[in-house]
């Protein structure tokens, strides 16, 4: 017994010992490799004049107003893509599976639209941990893959495949940081976060440093959890701060209850946020109290561009609903999918990579899309602030 | 500051309030049954739901009258009375005298069935997304201290009455009348309690009703108190109410009220004066520690097996 | 054959089959894929049956051992990334390094299951439903506040070194220890305590050691399947492991026959199967549209339909399909090698 | 006759919310010694029995194994000193094979790492509570389920060990021809066997028979009393039998105590006693019936401990 322990122990600290700095570049990690070969000889996602494309989304779960919303918009793209005699003369196709809000499930989605359904290209994930899991599949694979709303760097770092058409958490925490200190003038500010959402702490993050940078002073920070509906005590420990605004960069269902009980606890401090607001159900469980508040924006539904303005319409007249903002990404993303395979030279994956990363000044709802060399777009960010059952427009800011 | 501490003392007994009320069904249906009502927390859901629709039907003007206030309180508490006899009639009852663990795993999948039932969004089903609770009860401020240092609303007065007042009934109803002392007598042996002509049956029935409707009640404040309703809240909350109930000794209902309103001052001060982030570990931690004490809580014992 | 060998035999032929089966199949990074989610739910719902069947405990929160496996072995894996053993060539090491994380992730879910069952399995059995949920949450609470685990975004980055050798040897590992225990007197007195508490602390067993050493290795093969889980999907985030993964564990081990192994290795391999096998059918025969609306109303209804199936399992077969029978006890009599009775 | 002294009570009693359900009970066991424990329903037998294994904890007097005191040590620990007992209702290990419940009961003598004297030992100068002591026994258990595993040729020796001790046991207790067969398949009579086949199993020195003769004919009782004399011989046990029917009370204990609503009201030889006018005025029911060769009525199969 004692000799198995020693013996244990032993070949541990060998292996510690034996422990050196890697010299060689990684093996290829198994089961990756290059990619799959296509089946029987065609191209990947070309069917006779068919085009298939893939797109992973959140349709049940706990983000499954996102994924259905990005599905709307995706959906209204192609519908206009198709009407308008498709792309080189085929039509596309697109084939959907649910993530189920999980990782394991959406890295599992893209591996299959991958190697079982031959897709040429991959749309998709707004959750940014879902996008990462789809995108080490699909990079290794080199499948291009367009995410339409995951605003996380770390996002598009994974490889030269994986682009989005959103920007990225730190400018839009920045914008909200600009926007505070420069039109609203505060200078004593709380920031409220939601500790399970990684989206939110990636934007108060960059809230805090950039507002801090800029002068001002971030009083406070306090968290919640997705999923509880009382945020007294925070708002209490908030309120004896007197902050001038809090900025709250969560998730609308969550953003009503908290202006609510603001109100009801006397906090006079305005209230900021993120696109995580964007939604129609805002209104409803706000009410009143979320009214006169500010949030960050990828595009403005009162902006009286026509193209913007006929997007709504068509949105309206399909679903029913005013689109949010990720139904308004996912049209976009689909929009310069199809962009980039007018503009490829030949519908493979390698070329229609290289179009898409070569997307200019390409007119979206969202803002004038270019994508940098980190494969992320720039454009601007608008500000709202928050009425009666509507949003009304108020800055736009530049990167 | 004196002000924020009577602030953080409001918010924690409105929020104890709630779970000790939801707790006290636990407690009522462990002493009959034994069983961990798994689904007690979803029960409350459904009535929140249930109000929510009457509510509703009601419309904004009659809703926060008087008598349209009653009417969601008692829809709700009705149908789930009615709710929680189905439950006991056709997954608990036939468990009765089988190993405890197949009615805990029954109640697991009553939860999980009521949970995630109500996220589907056909039929009458509510979905996913969370909805505005009306405003039965106006807002409006019933006590402001300073410079609205400390402001006490109305609603926060009535519900605490009605919970008082619920409370009040509880302890009469099982200490003052026939039915309780039933009650007792059942949860002391039920084969013994059988013998002796008590209809067991419609005891741990009725006790089960009373426990839902106990819920119903609590979940109603509860979207009083948050404004906002979803489909697994009845989770989180069972889950707080069934630790409040255990710190206070499961199966004793002056436990469960003691329970509810400390773990609702526990967590509101350690948010107050340490930090939000730990919120949700406070209830688990304090559990374990409850347990590894004081097994048997604060204000119950350990019961021996019999043998 | 000599006694000493005996122990090894079974190893020896499981790691023969597999390797053939990594040449075979090694290749098709979906299949692959799809087999290393299945393997750890078998991992998972065997080593829960260790205490919910064989025990009679009852724990809901092996999603939150698993968090903890997957955590300590994707983080090491991460910090010893650039390292490698001397001596050895690349790939060798890198298995080496991986294995090392797994049995990592094994203990550190394994400690963390002798503090969290120590105070509640002194108790009834009842009270570990609740702590094992609480400590789920609990889990879940400090993964997110500790940047060291990368916080609500998650773990990314960890090599994906796993591989279908390495998962499905996990599963024999898993189930040569579920059968062996059970084989012993040890394993009887498992079976002891699940029939009858009292009588077994009568009989001299120490119940509560009983339990707790079974809810610990049940707790070591669950940080495994979570270490597995690290080093093949990309990202590991504190949403993987709620409690919702939890109850399809304990659905697959209830459905499978509280105490029957085998039954709990079925029950994972076509719970896992169903949803994705469902989706396939839909969109071959409903094409786009609908068949990707129904595919979703699948995923949608999947998780009352799991609540329904435990209720409607308790009330008509409380010992789940296969009760405590392993699958060769169903098969005809005069097959060979056929045995009865717990075994 | 009398040999050491195996088990021994002092004034021990326990009260159960008020409710005094056992009081003041002095008791003394030695080896070879067959003592019967009788009174009506309810009178505190089964509280006894309970008491004197580790169920209950005392909350007055002393019990001690073998000269040490036990008071609050868990009932495996006890066991492990050598105190065994069988239930009134029977509680077998009702989905193991007769030769499994068995087993299960003979496990506890064999450590692969420290052995059980020096735990034991350890035990015993921390009356019970040596974290060391649970430790090395804990080590014990893993290396244990560490050799199951491996199926090492040590484990495989004490296996083969156990199944023939196990298979001994039955032999003595006429029951290897039910070796597989499952305990809750077997007949009640034999049920009652195996019960005591399995307390043996743990090597008691003193073995506690609770109601052993409960639900069997005449000709079964006879061949238990045999038996039961039989066992105290061949093992040197030291034995105390609760029992209902005074016939076979009667018939082989050398002493016998009476309860009555938790109180000692007689002892003695079992023909003083049954002449005794308080046990004749507290027992004036069944079992004075049965003495007089009387049908017994039967007994409502209500637990004997007041409720918790």
């Amino acid at each position: 017994m004692r000799f198995a322990l020693a013996a244990v122990l032993t070949s541990c600290a060998l292996a510690l010992v034996g422990c050196e700095k890697k010299t060689s570049a990684p093996p290829p990690a198994p089961g990756g490799g290059p990619a799959a070969a296509p089946s029987s000889g065609g191209t990947p996602g070309i069917a006779g004049d068919t085009i298939l494309i893939g797109e992973v989304g959140s349709l049940t779960g706990s983000e499954a107003t996102f994924g259905i919303s990005t599905r709307n918009g995706i959906e209204l793209a192609l519908r206009e893509i198709n009407a308008a005699g498709g792309v080189k003369g085929k039509k596309v196709d697109v084939r959907v599976y649910d993530d189920q809000s999980k990782p394991e499930e959406a890295a599992n989605a893209a591996t299959r639209l991958i190697n079982q359904d031959q897709v040429l290209l991959i749309l998709g994930e707004v959750a940014s941990t879902n996008s990462i899991a789809m995108a080490n599949k699909a990079q290794p694979a080199k499948v291009p893959m367009i995410s339409n709303a995951s605003t996380n760097p770390k996002v598009t770092e994974i490889g030269d495949y994986i682009f989005r058409v959103c920007f990225i958490d730190p400018f839009q925490g920045y914008v909200m940081a600009k926007f505070a200190h420069e039109n609203l003038k505060f200078n004593r500010v709380a920031v409220l976060k939601d500790l399970a959402s990684d989206y939110s702490q990636g934007l108060a993050d960059v809230f805090k440093r950039k507002f801090t940078e800029m002068g001002g002073k971030v009083v406070g920070e306090e968290t919640y959890a997705k999923g509880s509906t009382d945020f007294r005590s925070q708002l209490t420990a908030i309120k004896r701060l007197q902050p001038e605004g809090i900025y709250i960069p969560g998730y609308y269902t969550d953003i009503g209850v908290i202006a609510r009980q603001a109100r009801e606890l006397g906090v006079n401090a305005k209230l900021m946020g993120g696109d995580g607001w964007d939604s129609a159900k805002l209104f409803e469980l706000g009410g009143s109290a979320v009214e006169g508040n500010y949030f960050s924006n990828h595009y403005s539904p009162d902006d009286p561009n026509p193209r913007i303005q006929k997007f709504i319409a068509d949105y309206k007249a399909a679903f029913g609903s005013v689109p949010d903002a990720l139904a308004a990404l996912g049209y976009d993303a689909a929009k310069v999918a199809a962009d980039a395979m007018n503009r490829a030279p030949s519908l493979d994956r390698g070329a229609i990579r290289n179009a898409i990363a070569a997307t200019r000044n390409f007119p979206g709802v969202t803002g004038t899309i270019t994508l940098d060399e980190k494969r992320n777009a720039t454009k601007p960010a608008v500000v709202l602030e928050v009425g009666k059952g509507k949003t009304r427009y108020v800055a736009t800011i530049a990167p | 500051m004196i002000s924020d501490f009577a602030q953080h003392l409001i918010n924690g007994v409105a929020a104890g309030t709630i779970y000790a009320l939801v707790a006290l069904g636990y407690t009522m249906v462990y002493g009959v049954l034994k069983l961990i009502n798994f689904a007690h927390g979803d029960v409350m859901m459904v009535g929140t739901f249930l109000g929510y629709g009457v509510a509703q039907r009601l419309g904004p003007e009659r809703q926060s009258t008087l008598w349209g206030v009653l009417l969601v309180f008692l829809a709700a508490m009705l149908g789930c009375a009615v709710l929680g006899f189905l439950i006991e009639r056709f997954a608990y009852r036939p468990l009765r005298d089988k190993p405890r663990l197949t009615a805990l795993i029954t109640a697991i999948g009553i939860s999980f069935t009521l949970s995630y039932g109500f996220q589907l969004d056909f039929g009458p089903l509510p979905g996913a997304a969370p909805r505005a609770f009306p405003e039965i009860i106006i807002p409006a401020e019933w006590l402001v201290i300073g410079d609205r240092a400390v402001v006490i609303w109305n609603w926060q007065v009535i519900s605490l009455a009605i919970a008082i007042a619920l409370m009040l009934m509880l302890q009469g109803l099982v200490y003052r009348t026939r039915f309780g002392r039933a009650m007792r007598a059942v949860s002391f042996d039920h084969r013994t309690a059988a013998l002796m002509g008590i209809p067991v049956d419609r005891i741990i029935a009725l006790t089960f009703m009373l426990g839902s409707a106990l819920a119903a009640g609590a979940g109603i404040l509860y979207a009083i108190k948050d404004t906002a309703i979803q489909p697994l809240m009845g989770l989180y909350v069972g889950l707080k109410a069934f630790v409040a109930a255990v710190i206070g000794g499961i199966g004793n209902v002056p436990g469960a009220v003691v329970g509810g309103l400390l773990l609702g001052l526990v967590e509101e001060f350690v948010v107050g004066y340490s930090s939000s982030s730990w919120r949700d570990a406070v209830a688990f931690g304090f559990l374990i520690l409850v347990l590894l004490v004081r097994p048997g809580g604060l204000f119950g014992r350990v019961a021996a097996e019999k043998v | 054959m000599p006694a000493a060998l005996r122990g090894l035999v079974p190893v020896l032929i499981a790691i023969a089959v597999l390797a053939v089966l990594q040449v075979l199949v090694g290749s098709s990074p979906f299949f692959v894929y799809l087999a290393s989610i299945v393997g750890v739910n078998v991992v998972l719902a065997v080593s829960l049956n260790i205490v919910n069947g064989m025990t009679g405990q009852f724990s809901i929160g092996h999603a939150g051992f698993m968090a903890v496996g997957a955590y300590t072995a994707g983080k090491l894996s991460l910090l010893i990334k650039d390292l490698a053993i001397s001596g050895l060539p690349g790939v060798v090491s890198d298995q080496v390094q991986f294995v090392g994380t797994l049995l990592a992730g094994g203990i550190a879910a394994a400690v963390c299951g002798f503090v969290v069952g120590l105070p509640s399995l002194r108790l009834r059995g009842d009270y570990l439903a609740i702590v094992t949920l609480g400590f789920g949450e609990i889990i879940r609470v400090i993964v997110q506040n500790l940047d060291l685990f990368g916080r609500a975004l998650g773990l990314s980055g960890v090599p994906q070194t796993s591989s279908l050798f390495a998962v499905w040897f996990c599963v024999f590992l898993v189930t040569l220890v579920a059968r062996r225990i059970v084989g012993s007197t040890h394993g009887r007195s498992l079976w002891a305590i699940r029939e009858d508490e009292v009588a077994a602390e009568a009989m001299g067993v120490n119940t509560t050691g009983y339990k707790v050493r079974a809810f610990v290795i049940s707790s070591f093969f669950a940080g495994v399947a979570g270490g597995l889980f690290a080093h093949f999907v990309p990202i590991i985030n504190p949403g993987s492991f709620t409690f919702v993964k939890s109850i399809e564990v304990v659905v697959m081990v209830v459905a499978g026959g509280l105490g029957s192994t085998t039954g709990a290795i079925v029950a994972a391999v076509f719970l896992t199967l169903l949803p994705e096998a469902l989706r396939t059918l839909f969109l071959q025969v409903g094409g786009l549209d609908t068949g990707a609306s129904l595919a979703q109303k699948v995923d949608q209804i999947r998780m009352p339909v799991y609540g329904i199936l435990l209720v409607i399992l308790m009330l008509v077969r409380p010992q789940g399909l296969f009760g405590t029978r392993e699958i060769w006890d169903l098969l005809p009599r005069w097959l060979p090698g056929t045995r009865r009775g717990l075994r | 006759m009398s040999g050491e002294v195996l088990l021994q009570t002092v004034r021990a009693g326990i009260e159960f919310g008020g409710l005094r359900a056992l009081h003041g009970f002095d008791l003394e066991i030695r080896r070879g010694d067959l003592k019967g424990l009788i009174g009506p329903n309810g009178a505190g037998k089964t509280t006894a029995f309970n008491l004197l294994t580790g169920v209950y904890v005392p909350t007055h007097g002393e019990i001690r194994v073998c000269g040490e005191r036990v008071n609050g040590r868990q009932p495996h620990q006890i066991n492990h000193l050598g105190v065994a007992r069988t239930f009134q209702n029977i509680r077998l290990f009702r989905a193991l094979t007769a030769l499994d419940n068995v087993r299960v009961a003979c496990l506890s003598d064999e450590r692969p790492v420290f052995t059980r004297a020096r735990i034991d030992e350890l035990r015993r100068r921390s009356s019970g509570k040596s974290p060391v002591a649970e430790a090395m026994d804990a080590l014990n258990n893993y290396v244990d389920w560490w050799r199951a595993l491996l199926l090492t040729p040590g484990f495989q020796k004490e296996e083969a060990e156990l199944t023939r001790r196990a298979e001994e046991l039955l032999e003595v207790m006429g029951l290897s021809h039910r070796r597989d067969e499952r305990a809750r398949n077997l007949p009640y009579g034999e049920q009652r066997r195996l019960e005591i086949a399995r307390a043996l199993g743990t090597r008691p020195k003193v073995l506690l028979l609770d109601e052993p003769a409960a639900g069997m004919n005449t000709r079964e009782k006879g061949d238990l009393m045999v038996l039961i004399r039989q066992l105290r011989d061949q093992f040197s046990l030291g034995l105390l039998v609760i029992e209902h029917d005074m016939k076979l009370v009667m018939g082989i204990c050398e002493e016998i105590t009476v309860l009555d609503h938790g109180v000692t009201i007689a002892r003695g030889a079992p023909e003083r006693v049954r002449q005794d006018p308080k046990v004749i005025e507290a027992y004036l029911g069944d079992s004075y019936l049965a003495s007089h060769g009387l049908p017994v009525p039967p007994h409502a199969p209500t637990s004997e401990t007041p409720v918790t």
